[in-house]
């Protein structure tokens, strides 16, 4: 990544933006950052989408993005894992670089992000490959995945072979299969049924849980959001600022019960308020 | 206006007579306005001699006309020809500079790798004067080899030697790379005397310039004739003539030799016998694929 | 900065070639003779360009190149689209273009002889033949490997047969019809270039090619010879340019 | 049903291109001597291929084509998927190939016939030669082509710049590199018989349609070129049927 | 379309297929089918998506197809567009030829659906030039719709420079812009946000109200189903059987008071149970 380390800043382009806290309180939590983005600025031809923006993502927490279409919630993601170039700004990863970190990710473009040469057990398998894991391992491990997720699909087939759903599973299935130190889910569950959503949305939980991964999940699904969230990133329209970074707090495992938690629903009602006074502003 | 003629021109120092003619004027003062396509070697003059694409070829190869009048008979009148004798140097063998010392004469070439000039006709009449000399087939080898390529591979090593055409063989001894071995090979081992004529190659009509406009082909016929009268008389300032229209390098129009510039209806009894000896060994060789009569082949005007 | 210097980036190539060319002429590798150093060829390139018979027997091909590679393109590519929007109508003449790719367009001289004459048409509509078969080729592959999903939605808008052609086919088989026109145009004027040599030509690089080969004229020959390599990358880079600015959804 | 007879589909190009010949003979709309019969160029055909010299020829074609593409795309494909993965490096080196690819490979000769002599070296590397720059070309240009989001989902999955090259970069540019094969296996005949034409050579389709040319045998020539055509479409067959066992994701 | 009429029929593969009413109540509604689907078969390889399917739909109705991931969706209505043919079994057009009928469709591969070489204008106008409306009238007309939408995004862009959000908005616009007879919709609003997805929802019904036209919508979101449909196909895994066909009685227009309309809330219940009874089932 090209980042050149702080350039002349140009003053934020929304007056209102001191209102919210642009370096969200980290320590909060009692947690060091993981990723910290300080003076991102990042335009595609004449359109700014983040400037000056600085964030800081705690370690071991899920955040999800809420915000609304096209600010820039992919991109975040993308220029974080080192996918397109930062304009200028850094990104620092808890004193590790860039290339040392694994990563998992679901692209949104999930149907692309595919290898459609690969049948889909291949298509899962194919991170253990990169890392090297003997042919049989690789094979258990996958295997071992579809298992736990009770997948039944016929992963025989080529993606292109395979329903919307099915192969936004694979995908999904793909990210798991690997322990990665973060994990970025970009709309993961969009195309997924409903059954297969709230199963998925459980099964992302206990690995939480177990792992303690740091993950980045974007979704526009604010139940999904602040459920599954420790803490609820609120971008606005772009120049993306931080709308509000909301801690979650609300005990964990979460199920059924949370969803009429009155914490859950206070912050549930925050978040919306927060998010429509930035859509309704742009 | 002007009588058109197509001619089929390629351009080596064979049509010597056509540009001559050209320069000169001939054709101009019989009312003849020759326009020249430039076709490079036998299967294109011939191809377009058949289709009447053409009615005059300035230069076929002798064998090629005769083969073509087998196909079609009466495509390839010739009215013209030139014999190429160890005095008028055309085809000939060479040997490397390296070589010159141990190679002499044509039988020396046992052992070595022989380049030819390209087609069956030259290979065959290659392999025929080696073999006249003594030397069977394993006792060298020979690879055929496009004409552009010659000097190269003499320069190169490619090959030892060869047998090659002009201006190729003047080439090779201006620059060193090649030494003459001997010339007139055809005259001396398949007509079997250095004084006979190898007329190797010709100007052709078609019959049908011949019959449907016999005057122009008469009035074309006499230029030739007295282009080839000039060049008898003045080769020296014929040459110059070389130099502009063929493929010739100027700094060898005065080296390169020339050829023996005959009307066929100048021919005496005894060429006529030497060309159809020649026609007999391109037949022997199945080059030609049938016997055929030279006098069937020949116009004179 | 960096941008800008990208624009010089084919230099690189060229420099390279030359560096390698003199080193190979300086060490006497090859034959001075047979290989003229870089300086020699491009002496004869310039007297043979400035004033010199080199600029007319250029243009000469330039002009001839250019009419064979148009007709072709005219030709080959609603032809390409039509069959490569019939997977069916494609294998069935497959046999026929695939046959006539891999035979020497010099082996059909005589044929075209016959049929166009001995003057620029034969030598145009052989090089022109030649660069169809190439172009089709590519414009139906494109074509057959367009994106189905774009088919499909111009079809549910109710887009006819020849809409779906011309508004889909044509764009999504571009990158590949671009491939297949720089193939072509380079083929068109090697075949060009064969044809002034061995059909026979007053003018034309190949002419000149010819007549420097027979006279033994090195520095010559490899200035007309690198005189059509330029005109090939001029060409090229023509096209490149027209694909640039109407391609830019490539890989996207 | 109908899928049984679609394996009889390439016979249509066939019967087209023989009936269309036979009417041209037949009607005597090109001279028989410059043009003869298929039935008189098929019994050349046959007698030749079954015992006589065209069936030795055809094998000697068929080894040095096989060479010569070996050896091409051995070279060019990892050579084209490098170039092709760095826009920057494809772009310095752009010239030369275009510069090569637009030259004749006969005007090569002489350099190559000084490098490699007469021998079969000579004509398989003029051969492999002009098939690596085409195949080069192509596979550079799928390569640049690829989808971004592959590249990317395997960037992010931390496939290391080689990997994301053999794993993705070479996936994706499969059926452009199937077209750069196709074209170059028929470059390399269409060189092979050129230079078994003109360069020393004893044997070869090339030298059958030479000679055939020379003693104006017409139906020996056309059987040789009938066999250099069939020879061309049985190898863009071959890979054609590598194609579509491996690249069953073109277009989806 | 190459469908054989009546073929040698299987029978079903499942023995329950006639607990179900595979011919669904017509008439019930007291409305002509538009398309009548009679014994449709379709397998892709070994896989058995359709035997012997017979559905009705109802003209001016707005249909909610919802099913599990990989049971044969947006196969369905593929076949129904004549775009992937059928094994065996008829599709009628209440008269017309399939030909005849002018369709809207939203893919739920919406990035692939658009065209790069088009900006996202010039993609939503498109469907008007096969109409041959002239060139000014195309352009007054999508701009009326861009304006009637409020679109905020710069439709100068290029698809492949849009957010995902962005390209299903341009992709839906493309569809409404001309007046289909029936409007396909598979999964159209997946990767809009919070406040997108409401407000097209919205507008979908104005739409389905004022012009009568018949509507597919294929959606994940049981809710959205519901709240959209006259009546919902439930569909059970593939081979897909018709689950249930449930009319969805509640007045028009609906909204944010539906939602808690003791009658939607009934159907919703029932749907997800039918839902839940087939997914198990598989
Ligand atoms: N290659 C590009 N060229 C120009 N603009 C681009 C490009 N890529 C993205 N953009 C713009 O950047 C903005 C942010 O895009 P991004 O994909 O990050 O949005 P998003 O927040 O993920 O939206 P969504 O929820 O719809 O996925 C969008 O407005 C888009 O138009
Ligand atoms: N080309 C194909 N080859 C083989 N199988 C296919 C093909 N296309 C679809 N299928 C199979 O057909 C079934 C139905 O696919 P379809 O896309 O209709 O599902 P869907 O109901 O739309 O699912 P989703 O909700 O995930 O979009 C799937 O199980 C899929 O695997
Ligand atoms: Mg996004
Ligand atoms: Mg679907």
């Amino acid at each position: 990544m090209d980042a050149t380390p702080d350039t002349v800043r140009s003053s934020p382009a929304d007056p209102h933006a001191e209102e919210f806290p642009s370096t969200p309180p980290v320590g909060g939590a009692g947690k060091r950052p993981h990723v910290t983005i300080r003076g991102l600025s990042k335009r595609f031809g004449r359109t700014v989408i983040y400037d000056d923006f600085d964030l800081d993502l705690p370690r071991g927490e899920l955040i999800s993005v809420f915000g609304p279409n096209g600010c820039g919630k992919s991109t975040l993601i993308n220029m974080i894992a080192g996918l397109i170039p930062v304009d200028s700004g850094r990104i620092l990863f808890d004193g590790m670089l860039l290339s040392e970190i694994k990563f998992g990710y679901v692209f949104q473009n999930y149907r692309e992000a595919l290898f459609p040469w690969m049948r889909a057990f291949d298509n899962i398998a194919y991170p253990l490959k990169l890392m090297k894991v003997p042919a049989a391992e690789r094979k258990a491990k996958t295997e071992a995945l579809v298992e736990r997720l009770g997948v039944k699909i016929d992963l025989s087939m080529y993606p292109y072979q395979m329903s919307g759903g099915q192969q936004q599973l694979v995908s999904i299935m793909r990210s798991l299969v690997v322990e990665p130190e973060i994990l970025f889910l970009d709309e993961p569950f969009s195309a997924l049924d409903y059954e297969m959503t709230l199963f998925m949305r459980e099964q992302l939980q206990k690995l939480f849980v177990e792992s303690g991964t740091t993950m980045v999940l974007v979704s526009h699904d604010l139940e999904e959001a602040v459920y599954l969230a420790d803490r609820v990133l609120l971008l606005s329209r772009h120049p993306a600022r931080v709308a509000d970074f909301v801690p979650v707090n609300v005990p964990r495992p979460r199920g059924d019960e949370t969803l009429s938690d009155p914490e859950f629903v206070r912050l549930k009602a925050h978040c919306l308020e927060v998010f429509q006074r930035e859509v309704r502003r742009g | 206006a002007q009588d058109k003629v197509k001619v089929g021109v390629f351009p080596i120092s064979s049509s010597l007579p056509y540009f001559v003619a050209i320069e000169k004027g001939y054709f101009k003062k019989r009312n003849i306005e020759p326009e020249t396509i430039k076709l490079m070697g036998g299967p294109a003059n011939v191809a377009a001699l058949m289709t009447n694409q053409i009615e005059v070829s300035a230069v076929l190869v002798t064998l090629e006309g005769l083969n073509a009048n087998v196909k079609k008979p009466g495509v390839a009148m010739y009215i013209a020809m030139h014999s190429q004798t160890p005095e008028y140097k055309m085809e000939q063998f060479v040997v490397r500079t390296g070589l010159a010392d141990k190679v002499k004469t044509i039988a020396d070439l046992k052992g070595l790798k022989l380049m030819s000039a390209p087609g069956p006709a030259n290979l065959n009449t290659a392999k025929g004067v080696l073999a006249k000399v003594g030397l069977k087939d394993g006792d060298y080898t020979i690879d055929q080899l496009d004409m552009g390529q010659h000097v190269n591979a003499m320069k190169a090593g490619t090959f030892d030697g060869g047998y090659t055409l002009e201006p190729g063989a003047t080439i090779m001894e201006k620059m060193g790379v090649a030494k003459r071995v001997e010339a007139g090979v055809i005259s001396t081992y398949i007509l079997g005397s250095p004084k006979a004529d190898a007329f190797a190659a010709g100007c052709a009509f078609t019959t049908d310039f011949i019959t449907k406009r016999p005057d122009v082909a008469k009035r074309f016929a006499e230029s030739w004739a007295e282009a080839v009268d000039y060049i008898k008389k003045n080769p020296a300032d014929a040459r110059k003539y070389l130099a502009k229209n063929t493929m010739t390098p100027d700094n060898l129009v005065d080296e390169v030799p020339m050829l023996g510039y005959t009307m066929t209806k100048d021919m005496s009894p005894e060429q006529l016998g030497y060309l159809q000896k020649f026609a007999d060994f391109g037949t022997a060789i199945g080059v030609v694929p049938e016997k055929i009569d030279i006098k069937t082949v020949v116009k004179g005007f | 900065m960096i941008r800008r210097l990208d624009a010089f980036l084919p230099l690189v190539g060229v420099v390279a070639l030359l560096a390698f060319w003199s080193l190979v002429s300086a060490r006497g590798w090859v034959d001075p003779v047979l290989l003229p150093s870089p300086a020699a060829t491009f002496k004869a390139f310039w007297s043979g360009m400035d004033g010199g018979a080199l600029g007319f027997d250029f243009v000469k091909t330039v002009y001839r190149t250019t009419m064979a590679t148009v007709i072709a393109a005219v030709i080959a590519i609603p032809l390409g689209i039509m069959l490569g929007s019939s997977e069916r109508l494609y294998r069935s003449l497959e046999f026929v273009i695939d046959f006539f790719r891999s035979t020497p367009a010099s082996a059909m001289f005589p044929l075209f002889l016959v049929l166009f004459g001995v003057g620029d048409e034969t030598k145009i509509s052989v090089a022109a033949f030649g660069a169809i078969l190439v172009i089709l080729f590519n414009v139906a592959y494109g074509v057959m490997n367009a994106r189905k999903t774009r088919l499909l939605a111009a079809k549910v808008m109710g887009a006819s047969r020849l809409r779906v052609l011309f508004d889909v086919m044509l764009r999504e088989s571009l990158p590949q019809t671009f491939v297949g026109l720089r193939n072509g145009v380079s083929l068109a004027l090697v075949i060009i270039v064969v044809a002034e040599m061995f059909i026979g030509s007053q003018d034309g690089l190949g002419h000149s090619v010819f007549e420097a080969q027979q006279l033994f004229d090195m520095p010559r020959m490899y200035a007309a010879i690198a005189a059509a390599g330029a005109l090939g990358y001029g060409l090229n880079l023509l096209f490149l340019t027209i694909e640039r600015r109407f391609v830019h959804w490539s890989g996207k």
